[in-house]
């Protein structure tokens, strides 16, 4: 029953949105499952966040080395959620002066906002910027040429690394903008990789990637692979 | 916000003149010819679409006298409804007499009224008042004397749709709803822009709906997508139960499959916990799902070995699913006890304060194998650089082209795209999961035969030429074949 | 560890000292704040046909009523700040050095530097991992989750599950502008589901919180199934279905175009061949199949060439924020009187 | 010394990385840009157009992409404002009117006084529908722009006269972030009415995308940073110094070598190309010096 109830609300979700897909009157159940689906995820920050909080404080409690961070973190989530939920700081939406909630809770200027573009927005853009560092040095460790595989790896990433700044350019500046030999004008290279080589390469991908997705998604649905639903494969 | 002063300037001038002077003033650039409107098109009727939500109509009309001599483009318009109609002359109304009230206030203030507005003395407030009032009462009159009060007037009661191109004689309306009865209208657009008369269907029709959906109805809409799915799961159905009667499977190998359980186990050696990262989307996404499966070995393995697998998570509902399918492995692995939940944790749902998270995880635990198994973003190279700083055994398996570059790049085994569906199949190592590769397999012949045919009959099409009656038949089939079939 | 300690302390010398040559050499304030202040004043009046509505005391519709009779209840006042550059304040005070539009703005000074020290903070895990991290870190986990939660609460469930539950309770509340009064119970169901997964806390109930997902899963393999099919399966082979004889153009073109087709198709094919599961890549198959490899590692490469420029922009983007707004040490958009701008650096350009 | 390379400490490529980026934002660096050929197409077909010819500038971005397109914002109203060339703006984004406004602060307001609105320019705005929008306007635009972005109705708009639809522009400059954009507008204007030209400025993930457009439907276009710094080099070298920086009293600044100063919003993609080039550089630096190790090491392992 634990196992097998489970089991049937899948195939059945699932064999029922198959079928909408080709009734016209059904075609917006899409749409609608993933509202609902949203909802759910809402629902569930509960329980993600109840177990952020959970960690944290039992590190605090028990003292393990570095339970300040948790406690700057505990912090923070309390401080952000509570600005947020109760709209600190926010006045009401011009049309409704008199609605004390209706004005958006990210209003600029009130301590939710403000925590947002000091404290969220240079955080995360600055994690995102570390990429810049990683891919130099992956660039220079991992861009080797062991076989021909890596040698046309790194030669591709040459050619449009090179055909991307005023470098190449120069490179091949000597070559006439209108000889038979202009198409090996880096600029020109970058545009045919791109358009030939890349385009065949992620075609077939996505093609592989779509046929994947759908198996997959088939041997969920006939119950084939179930380890997801708690049930393991025994 | 507050217009430019040319603005103010001129509709100040032009409210009160008339367009003359303006026309006068752009005299020396010539004046438009005389509007010379095309002929309207003779006829014109409008058919529901088959097999459609009931939400779309086609027209057709005839060719107007005029084209292509005098028509640049045909507009197509709509009817509005009732409840359309009602609001458009509400609106036009409300915006009528605003715009009234701000002249007469304008009148009184001159130009840069808006900015003295703050500055205004009691008296000059009642005054205002008065005059905006009188203004709006003038003007709610000639509004509600006007045409534009008049429903039937054209312009209230048809709604521009699109256009097509001279000589193109049919379009598609679109977003029309199925509870309303409309009435259509085309009008041909002369060379100078002037239009033409309308020429209107003659009865109201409304789309109907249908239990099927084979829009745009002329391609066969899902029909052959029916087909298509049919054939590709019934292969897969075929195979699976094919492998349950026991007959054997052959699938080649997979480089990295072979690595999980090896990666385990040098963890375990190491005495290091492995790090599984489920990516970075939700349940509703088919890769986060194919990773989980993965976690399943990968979390049986390590109970066996009796190693940590630590899994951080991205989302609420991925947490919850991870601890089912550990706690799961760790019973069919016969360690029930050994399962510790507080291993798989939410995080985050911030892309990047999750890999924040991770990376100073990483470094500070030192994880000896790292996964990274479903849908990752930018923060791919980030976690593939910081685990090889630390020199863990690293494997990739991803469906998002944009990243596996990263992870091929910095990753000791990737998983690409399609090998990453299949992995759980040759994990599982389930004979009937396999049956599922062979479906799989079976779908890239189908791709395979119809790009050649296709090719093939297009090449022969360009090479005899389009004109030859060969030619026409082959090019005839290719568009079968592509906007058809391939729709 | 004691050469750590050494670097740590070289580095916050350092930085110290760099600040204090910044505020001696370059002189003059920097890494402040300003804003422009907006005093919104609302008033409730009645119309002619009875109706009571709120207008903006300092916009147009204001002038068509007497707002002196309102009584102070009937009045909402609150003040905006919007962002104003430095050189707006400087030019403000000059032209009337007792106005209050303009405002040196703590809160957003204090901002800028809270931020420059999150930005290092990360940047520093570059060369170790080390406390300020730790701290970026534990700010930005507990900020980012609650983060998705408010955003969750008030543009999902407000909305989409009260909202369509019963609107008019919402209407009363926060969203005062949703006209819709219909009940959609239909929503009730994913509040169940939601109920259903919250079951997971007690540890009896916890086999329920399987229902919801289960659910979601087959729904969404449902969707997946076919959409995938449908979109790229199917659309993707469209686009591959070309002439390899491309007549249109004339000249070398026929020969470039057909030639570029070509080696598209052949691509496309031989990278199949490598996914192909059911032969081992021997023979023939592992020839095709190599070149299939081919394929993909110039995809690859591509794919990493052309992402290392967009890259690069996020860290300048990065550095411009340490640089501009914070240090005050450039000024390509003249935000400031040119005095303070650019004295540190004479502006070098190579043949322009 | 080898030795030192063969086993480099990782930290070693980030300092590098650091300084490659900035200290060419520190010295506001800037290096030679040669137009490639897009660019090139892109600037003739604005430079091509009689003084007073009828141009749309449709800008469909948004903050987020503004570091990207806003350059090839400026650039384009400018080397409109150069041509003399009247200027039609509107949006299919919500946001669009104030990336039209910042545009036109920035260059009209700032160096072309001169231009009148109504006459010169106007801001038609936003309009919702995505692409339905485009599908109207290319025969009928009145029909849904009755006023502009300010509430004046285009009867009142000298400009507006002798406009009846996007097919009466001489040129159609798109500037676009995303859906929806210059892909629509491609679709729907240029593809079914050939006489609609259409060039474009767009981000570098689109790109990619819309080379398959190229020339046919779509003579010219822009991608992201350096495409931007490319038209900017390319109207430089026409009217580099016709607006340049001025002082109180209005004589123009000079630099050490006496030539005008041009404002920085002239320069931006020129400017953040700086740091790209010599990151580029960087990058292929390490490529090479990683393969060199990488040899060395495989012959030295050969003896």
């Amino acid at each position: 029953m634990k196992r097998t109830a489970p089991m049937i609300i899948l195939a059945l979700g699932g064999f029922v949105l198959l079928v909408a897909y080709f009734i016209p009157y059904t075609q917006g159940w899409g749409e609608d499952a993933a509202l609902w689906f949203d909802i759910l995820a809402a629902i569930a920050f509960i329980l993600g966040g109840g177990n952020l909080l959970k960690i944290h404080l039992k590190k605090m409690s028990d003292k393990v080395p570095g339970w300040g961070y948790s406690a700057v973190c505990v912090a923070s989530f309390l401080a952000m959620l509570t600005v947020g939920l109760l709209k600190i700081g926010v006045h009401p939406n011009e049309q409704f002066p008199d609605y004390r909630w209706s004005g958006t809770y990210d209003q600029v200027g009130s301590p939710f906002w403000w925590l947002y573009e000091y404290g969220f927005k240079p955080l995360t853009a600055t994690m995102f910027a570390m990429l810049a560092f990683y891919v130099a040095s992956a660039a220079f460790r991992a861009f080797r040429a062991k076989n021909f595989e890596a040698i046309l790896l790194l030669g591709t990433a040459f050619i449009i690394l090179l055909g991307r700044t005023f470098a190449g350019v120069f490179l091949t500046g000597f070559i006439p903008e209108d000889s038979p030999m202009a198409g090996l004008k880096l600029e020109n290279l970058t545009m045919y990789v791109m358009q030939v080589f890349n385009t065949a390469g992620n075609r077939a991908i996505m093609i592989g990637i779509a046929l994947g997705v759908a198996s997959t998604s088939l041997k969920v649905l006939l119950g084939v692979d179930r380890s997801y639903l708690g049930s393991g494969e025994e | 916000m507050i217009r430019p002063p040319a603005a103010r300037a001129l509709s100040m001038v032009l409210g009160v003149l008339l367009a003359g002077p303006v026309g006068a003033a752009w005299a020396q650039e010539g004046e438009p010819a005389a509007a010379n409107p095309p002929a309207a098109p003779p006829r014109i009727a409008a058919h529901d679409f088959l097999m459609d939500g009931g939400d779309q109509a086609r027209i057709v009309w005839e060719q107007s006298p005029d084209d292509p001599a005098n028509v640049s483009a045909y507009a197509i318009y709509r009817s509005r409804t009732d409840a359309e109609i009602q609001k458009k002359i509400k609106d036009d109304r409300a915006k009528f007499i605003a715009g009234r009230k701000t002249e007469a206030t304008k009148a009184i203030l001159g130009e840069d009224w808006k900015t003295m507005l703050d500055t205004l003395t009691p008296q000059q407030r009642i005054d205002i008042r008065a005059a905006r009032a009188e203004a709006a009462k003038a003007a709610a009159a000639e509004f509600d004397a006007g045409a534009m009060n008049d429903p039937a007037s054209e312009d209230n009661r048809f709604l521009l749709h699109g256009s097509t191109k001279s000589l193109e004689l049919k379009y598609e309306v679109d977003k029309l709803d199925r509870a309303n009865a409309y009435v259509f209208m085309v009008k041909a657009v002369g060379k100078d822009f002037s239009k033409s008369a309308g020429a209107v269907t003659d009865a109201p029709m409304s789309p109907t709906l249908e239990w099927f959906d084979g829009t745009p109805v002329q391609s066969g809409g899902r029909f052959w997508l029916v087909w298509i799915v049919l054939i590709f799961c019934g292969a897969v159905v075929f195979w699976i139960r094919h492998a349950r009667r026991g007959k054997p499977i052959r699938v080649r190998k997979i480089a990295g499959l072979e690595a999980v359980d090896e990666a385990v186990g040098r963890a375990t050696e190491m005495g290091r916990p492995c790090l599984f990262v489920p990516g970075i989307q939700d349940m509703n996404d088919i890769q986060t799902i194919a990773g989980i499966t993965v976690l399943a070995r990968v979390a049986r393995t390590a109970a066996e070995y009796d190693a940590k697998v630590e899994v951080p998570t991205a989302r609420s509902l991925v947490m919850t699913t991870c601890r089912e399918t550990v706690q799961a492995a760790y019973l069919s692995a016969g360690r029930p006890d050994a399962y510790n939940q507080d291993l798989i944790y939410y995080v985050t749902d911030e892309q990047f304060g999750y890999v924040a998270y991770l990376s100073g995880m990483m470094v500070r635990e030192k994880p000896a194998a790292c996964f990274y198994m479903g849908t990752f973003y930018a923060e791919s190279l980030i976690l593939a650089e910081t685990g090889n700083a630390i020199g863990a055994i690293q494997i990739a398996g991803t469906a998002m082209p944009a990243q596996l570059p990263f992870f091929v790049a910095a990753c000791d085994y990737t998983l690409i795209g399609e090998e990453f569906f299949a992995a759980s199949a040759y994990l599982s190592g389930s004979p009937e999961e396999l049956g599922s590769l062979k479906g799989q397999d079976l779908g890239k012949v189908i791709v395979a035969v119809l790009m050649i045919l296709g090719i093939g009959m297009m090449t022969l099409a360009s090479m005899v030429g389009e004109q030859s009656g060969l030619g026409e038949r082959l090019s005839a089939a290719v568009k079968f074949l592509k906007d058809v079939i391939l729709t | 560890m004691n050469r750590e300690t050494t670097v740590w302390t070289v580095v916050f010398l350092l930085g110290a000292v760099l600040l204090a040559i910044r505020g001696v050499m370059v002189g003059g304030l920097f890494g402040t704040a300003y804003v422009k202040v907006d005093e919104r004043e609302f008033v409730k009046v009645a119309t002619d046909d009875g109706e009571t509505l709120w207008v903006d005391a300092h916009d147009e519709d204001a002038l068509d009523y007497d707002l002196t009779q309102a009584p102070e209840s009937d009045r909402r006042r609150w003040t905006t700040a919007e962002q104003a550059t430095p050189i707006e304040y400087q030019q403000a005070v000059a032209d009337d050095p007792n106005q209050t539009q303009y405002r040196f703005s703590l809160s957003r000074t204090l901002g800028i530097w809270i931020a420059a020290f999150f930005t290092l903070a990360i940047f520093s895990f570059l060369y170790k991992d080390n406390p300020f991290y730790k701290v970026a870190e534990s700010v930005v986990v507990g900020v980012s989750a609650a983060y998705w939660m408010v955003v969750g609460f008030w543009n999902v469930l407000v909305p989409n599950l009260f909202g369509m539950i019963e609107p008019r309770l919402v209407n009363t509340w926060a969203m005062p502008g949703l006209d819709s009064t219909e009940n959609h119970w239909i929503f009730i169901v994913p509040l169940v589901f939601g109920i259903m997964l919250l079951m997971r806390l007690s540890p009896k109930g916890s086999w329920i919180a399987r229902w919801p997902l289960a659910f979601f899963i087959g729904v969404f393999c449902g969707i997946r199934l076919l959409g995938f099919l449908h979109a790229d399966f199917l659309s993707q082979i469209r686009n591959s279905v070309v002439s390899l004889y491309v007549t249109d153009g004339g000249g070398m073109d026929i020969l470039w175009d057909s030639l570029r087709n070509l080696i598209l198709v052949i691509g496309v094919l031989a990278c199949l061949v490598y996914f192909f599961f059911s032969f081992e890549h021997k023979g023939m198959v592992g020839r095709t199949a190599r070149l299939g490899i081919w394929f993909l590692m110039i995809t690859f490469g591509a794919g990493f060439g052309f992402t290392v420029m967009g890259r690069i922009a996020l860290l300048a983007i990065r550095l411009e924020f340490l640089f501009d707004d914070w240090l005050w040490l450039i000024d390509p958009t003249s935000k400031r009187l040119a005095d303070v701008a650019g004295m540190l650096m004479p502006s070098l350009s190579i043949i322009t | 010394m080898y030795e030192f390379f063969k086993n480099l400490d990782r930290r070693w490529v980030f300092l590098l990385m650091l300084l490659a980026v900035a200290v060419p934002i520190l010295l506001e660096a800037k290096f030679p840009e040669k137009a490639t050929g897009l660019a090139t197409a892109v600037f003739t077909e604005v430079e091509n157009l009689e003084a007073g010819a009828p141009v749309l500038l449709a800008f469909d971005f948004d903050p987020a992409s503004e570091g990207e397109l806003g350059p090839m914002a400026t650039a384009f109203v400018r080397h409109c404002c150069e041509k003399k060339l009247r200027m039609y703006f509107l949006t299919l984004w919500p946001v669009g009117p104030r990336m039209v406004e910042d545009a036109v602060a920035r260059v009209i307001k700032a160096d072309f006084p001169e231009l009148k609105y109504g006459d010169d320019w106007v801001n038609l705005g936003y309009k919702s529908g995505y692409e339905g929008v485009i599908k109207v306007i290319v025969t009928d635009l009145k029909q849904l722009y009755t006023t502009d972005h300010f509430g004046t109705s285009i009867g009142n708009i000298p400009m507006m006269e002798h406009i009846q639809s996007v097919q009466d522009f001489d040129l159609v400059i798109n500037v676009s972030a995303g859906y929806a954009g210059t892909k629509e507008w491609v679709q729907y204007a240029s593809t079914p009415f050939p006489n609609i030209r259409i060039v474009a400025g767009c981000t570098g993930v689109q790109a990619p995308l819309l080379y398959p457009y190229i020339p046919s439907q779509l003579p010219g276009l822009l991608g992201a940073i350096k495409g931007a710094a490319e038209y900017e080099k390319l109207v430089l070298d026409k009217y580099g110094a016709n607006h340049p920086v001025r002082d109180a009293d209005g004589n123009p600044v000079l630099d050490e070598d006496g030539n005008p100063v041009i404002p920085g919003k002239y320069l931006e993609g020129i400017r953040r190309m700086g740091p790209q080039m010599v990151a580029h550089i960087l990058m292929i630096m390490l490529i090479i010096v990683g393969n060199v190790i990488y040899f060395v090491e495989r012959s030295r392992e050969g003896r």
